[in-house]
């Protein structure tokens, strides 16, 4: 075990749903820079990122976390009804920052003429770049994103990327989960390969 | 403080977009009133007391109902999930959806209020009286309804839970705001004031009581 | 894991005995109730039911603050042995809320003429019957463990309340059911003091029954989380 | 016919895992019932018409929620959209949600009319006659509500659409069960069974309405 | 305009939504063969797929679809509460074919155990199985797949390209939008390119 202390770690960590553990004893130290998590579908990947977001409560083992964490699921997670500049300004200003940016960050994921519609009318991929907008607006020192890729198109997916890596060279610990994009390998601090519910580095 | 503002803000503004809960809890208020005056017959239902009852009765139902479909709404493409992962998220919901659902409530009283009074033909002595006891009335019914949409979050069958775990709590509630409301229509200041005063309790027991430990249920 | 072992090791000692009191002090009681206490000066034999009907009310009372403490107890603490003692003790309170409201039942069709009629009481402690099988069934709903025990520690908290409420409904209003008699606030119980030993015995027997339908109870919770636990 | 069966089956499947429509209606019309006797006092509420009249309004009440709840079920994760796409699945959409809504609302009208008739004590003359009333009134429930529903689907405020469109046409229903359940209980056969045959009328009238024009409503 | 006649063929299809066209006065011929849709974020695809399925009313033009179609788009589209068998053997059964190929597809794509669970239950990629099988359980000539790989692990892709070309190869007729997946363009009948609501050949 390695004693580096980091932004996050996990420490014997077991979720259970429906009485079927899901993560087994895990234990993880996350450090500054990027981790990737790969593991084939069902391996308890989105679980793992929202037990670090502190979104699930954990049956056994110790979780400690500094500092905010922005955790980007499967789901756009916007609120339907608002608008993607609505939902985006109350996310900043609940953080205690202004909302000046959030135009500017949706503008430069594409979004321009598109940010004041309510988001159940955006196209998924649409819906992925406002909430993904959210990782410049908020600058929090921890983010965990889940499949950030999808939906994206060519143009959308550089931009998930350069906004990666420009935010681990920013020092700040991003936890990326995702299928594709094999090109990250070589970029990650650490990579972990999950299966049914266990973890090892890769 | 200022998170819960935001909070309630926000709920009011997708409410404004959508209204379904308001609207959806005010044609259901409107609609009894008139049913009922329909069909039970005009005379038992501008018996002040029949009045007041089903006027609680059917907003303890809208509450229940503008409730349910506040967090459903959240639930939807996982909204709610973002903001308890905000830091201070999970203290600022309970507080924030029970201003949100008072304003609206508050309104829908008011509508409903009015309605029953001008479609029944009620008797009104005591008009403040009357709108401090439904002031207070309404205070004291989102903070229980809240805690139990918490408790039932995501559950199966959630939709059946929340009444079952709301109502029977809610009794004593409905009871005292019953009886305050009836006091005020026919007359009994003092009676009408210590109902209020009951009712100001019960807002704020399971107001601080949700403040306190509802927090720890939210996933 | 060694506390839950320890505890299931001290509750199967205890237990036994228990029930052996349990067991006698009923029989004791049984026999004061039917046989050595004098019937009614008004009411005749059918009072009788009055060493069913109370001692179950108390119990569920009893049984309703034990849910109560437990849930603060794994809100503070999330130990698993609070949940265990809370579903049991919630279990065997509808069961005592469900016995006292039979026997009043049956003790209403004689002296009122009905089996059940709207006044306060009898409402409220419908109600409290109602609120704990709500209780009951937000935890058979809820799939894992760590959620289900603190979203119905939260409900046992809140749910309390109404106890009181049971307790002082018959001075609101009109009540058709006795006034307090034996707790009353203002001098002590007004009731003869043979009825009154024979009340305290039942209720003593009732109080055995529950501790030992808690332990029993108790120790089942504990085998069923051993072996969640053991699983993972 | 087959496919309007399997629609059904499906429905009724979906409601016996998450029983959230038909437990939460029950609860709904149980709760009433007892609010009801504990706030109007059992002499009123004891009163055969006015005993009815709570009983259908709360009837129609659970169809709104329960219809609703139905279809939001289906719009979680677009099934609705694949249930539609299917070939002929616009046309069995309507006939299988009515017959499934329709059994459920009879179990829950057993359910509350039980309820109903034990805990306020009602006078009972004519039980066959009043099961046949319930019977029709049941079935002469759904169609409409399901026709509104699908009308308001996936509009902004659907949840206060669906009342404002549903109860007004509902009220000659509503109103001849009423009576019919009236005269059940007082003894009036002939008011019994006339009323009956009015609310099958109802019920034909609208399910072949629905049949043929709501599939083109449904996208 | 090329005439041959086709399974699926708009003229002249303009979609308004929110007052806004979606799709431009747009024609199209499908045969048989793989089609592919391509195109930015917004463009129109999601929208075009469901015109081709008849779940989006036209505003203007003609549409002319022979056969069966299966539309499976971003989302699942299974309804929640019942189980992954129940919902395909509905399907299937509805359909007027029997349901005894459920299990085994679901076998196949890797749900075994997992395919009495409630679909909300399952993770995301399990989930996009469980929608995918129904390509295999319901065999209708005209596939209209939606983003049909997003989600999927590394044997979940291959699954699906290996179920797309076997049915091409089949004769059934395949619509694909997809932002990936650049190997598919060699093996397509024809490729659009849409931007804004029109339609072009690639
Ligand atoms: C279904 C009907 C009834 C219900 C639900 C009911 C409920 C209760 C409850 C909850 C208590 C405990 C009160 C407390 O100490 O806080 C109680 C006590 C008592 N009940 Fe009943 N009761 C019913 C019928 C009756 C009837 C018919 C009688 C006799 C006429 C009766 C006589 C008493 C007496 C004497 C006590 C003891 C009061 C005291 O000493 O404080 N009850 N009942
Ligand atoms: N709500 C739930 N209840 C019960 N089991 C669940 C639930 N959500 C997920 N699971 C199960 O937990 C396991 C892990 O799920 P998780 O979503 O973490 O996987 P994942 O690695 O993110 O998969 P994917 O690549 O498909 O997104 C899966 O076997 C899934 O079936
Ligand atoms: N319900 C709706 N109401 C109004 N506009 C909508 C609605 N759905 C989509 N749109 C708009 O229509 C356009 C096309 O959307 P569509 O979903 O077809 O795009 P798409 O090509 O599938 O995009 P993506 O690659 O992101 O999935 C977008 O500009 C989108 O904002
Ligand atoms: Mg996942
Ligand atoms: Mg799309």
């Amino acid at each position: 075990m390695r004693t580096v202390q980091g932004d996050a770690s996990l420490r014997d960590v077991t979720v259970i749903f429906d009485d079927r553990p899901i993560i087994r004893g895990l234990s993880l130290e996350i450090t500054a820079g990027l981790t990737l998590i790969r593991g084939p579908n069902g391996a308890g990947k989105t679980t793992l990122l929202r037990v670090i977001a502190g979104m699930v409560p954990i049956a056994g083992g110790e979780r400690r976390v500094d500092g905010e964490t922005l955790y980007i699921g499967h789901r756009p997670m916007l609120l339907r009804g608002l608008t993607a500049r609505e939902n985006l300004s109350f996310y900043s200003r609940f953080r205690g920052l202004q909302d000046a940016a959030v135009a500017d960050a949706l503008r430069g994921w594409g979004l321009d003429g598109k940010m004041d519609r309510a988001v159940e009318r955006l196209s998924a991929g649409e819906r992925r770049r406002a909430a993904m907008a959210r990782v410049e607006i908020e600058r929090v020192p921890l983010l965990l994103l889940d499949e950030p890729f999808a939906d994206l198109d060519e143009g959308g997916i550089t931009r998930v990327r350069d906004c990666i890596l420009s935010a681990r060279d920013e020092g700040r610990t991003v936890v990326v989960a995702t299928h594709g994009h094999p090109e990250l390998d070589a970029l990650a601090a650490l990579r972990l390969l999950m299966n049914e519910g266990v973890a090892r580095a890769a | 403080m200022n998170r819960i503002a935001l909070v309630a803000a926000r709920e009011l503004r997708a409410e404004r977009r959508q209204p379904d809960g308001i609207v959806a809890a005010t044609t259901f208020i409107a609609v009894l009133v008139l049913l009922e005056s329909l069909v039970v017959g005009p005379v038992i239902a501008r018996d002040a007391d029949v009045a007041a009852a089903l006027f609680w009765i059917a907003l303890a139902f809208a509450t229940i109902l503008t409730t349910m479909r506040s967090f459903d709404r959240e639930l939807e493409d996982d909204a709610l999930d973002a903001l308890v992962a905000l830091p201070g998220g999970r203290d600022a919901l309970f507080g924030g959806k029970v201003l949100a659902l008072t304003a609206m409530l508050l309104l829908v009283a008011a509508v409903g209020g009015i309605l029953s009074l001008v479609l029944l033909d009620l008797p009104l002595a005591l008009p403040i009286h009357l709108a401090i006891v439904v002031l207070f009335g309404v205070v004291a019914l989102p903070p229980v309804v809240i805690v139990d949409v918490i408790l039932a979050l995501r559950l199966r069958a959630r939709a059946a839970l929340v009444p079952i775990l709301a109502l029977p709590v809610l009794v004593p509630q409905l009871v005292a705001a019953t009886r305050g409301a009836s006091a005020a229509l026919v007359g009994d200041d003092v009676g009408a004031l210590s109902w209020a005063g009951l009712l100001f309790a019960f807002a704020v027991v399971y107001a601080v009581l949700g403040l306190t430990i509802v927090p720890a249920a939210i996933e | 894991m060694i506390e839950t072992t320890l505890e299931r090791g001290v509750g199967l000692r205890i237990r036994p005995w228990l029930g052996i009191a349990a067991a006698a002090s009923f029989v004791v009681a049984s026999f004061m109730a039917l046989i050595w206490a004098p019937a009614d000066a008004v009411q005749g034999e059918v009072y009788r039911i009055i060493y069913v009907h109370v001692p179950s009310a108390w119990l569920a009372y009893l049984a309703f603050v034990v849910v109560f403490l437990a849930s603060v107890g794994w809100l503070w603490s999330r130990r698993p042995l609070f949940d265990a003692i809370a579903v049991a003790s919630a279990e065997i309170g509808v069961l005592f809320t469900g016995l006292a409201l039979v026997a009043g039942s049956i003790w209403a069709k004689p002296t009122w003429g009905v089996w059940w009629t709207w006044e306060p009481r009898l409402v409220t402690t419908a109600v409290m019957f109602v609120m704990y099988v709500g209780y009951l069934l937000l935890r058979g709903l809820s799939t894992d463990f760590q959620r289900r025990a603190t979203r119905a520690a939260i409900l046992g908290v809140i749910l309390v309340i109404d106890v009181p409420i049971v307790h002082l409904s018959v001075l609101w209003a009109n009540s058709l059911h006795q006034l307090p008699t034996v707790l009353r606030a203002a001098g002590g119980p007004a009731l003869d003091s043979s009825m009154l030993l024979t009340l305290m015995v039942s209720v003593a027997a009732f109080t055995l029954v529950y501790a030992y339908f808690m332990s029993a109870r108790v120790a089942i919770e504990l085998v069923r989380q051993e072996r969640l636990w053991i699983r993972t």
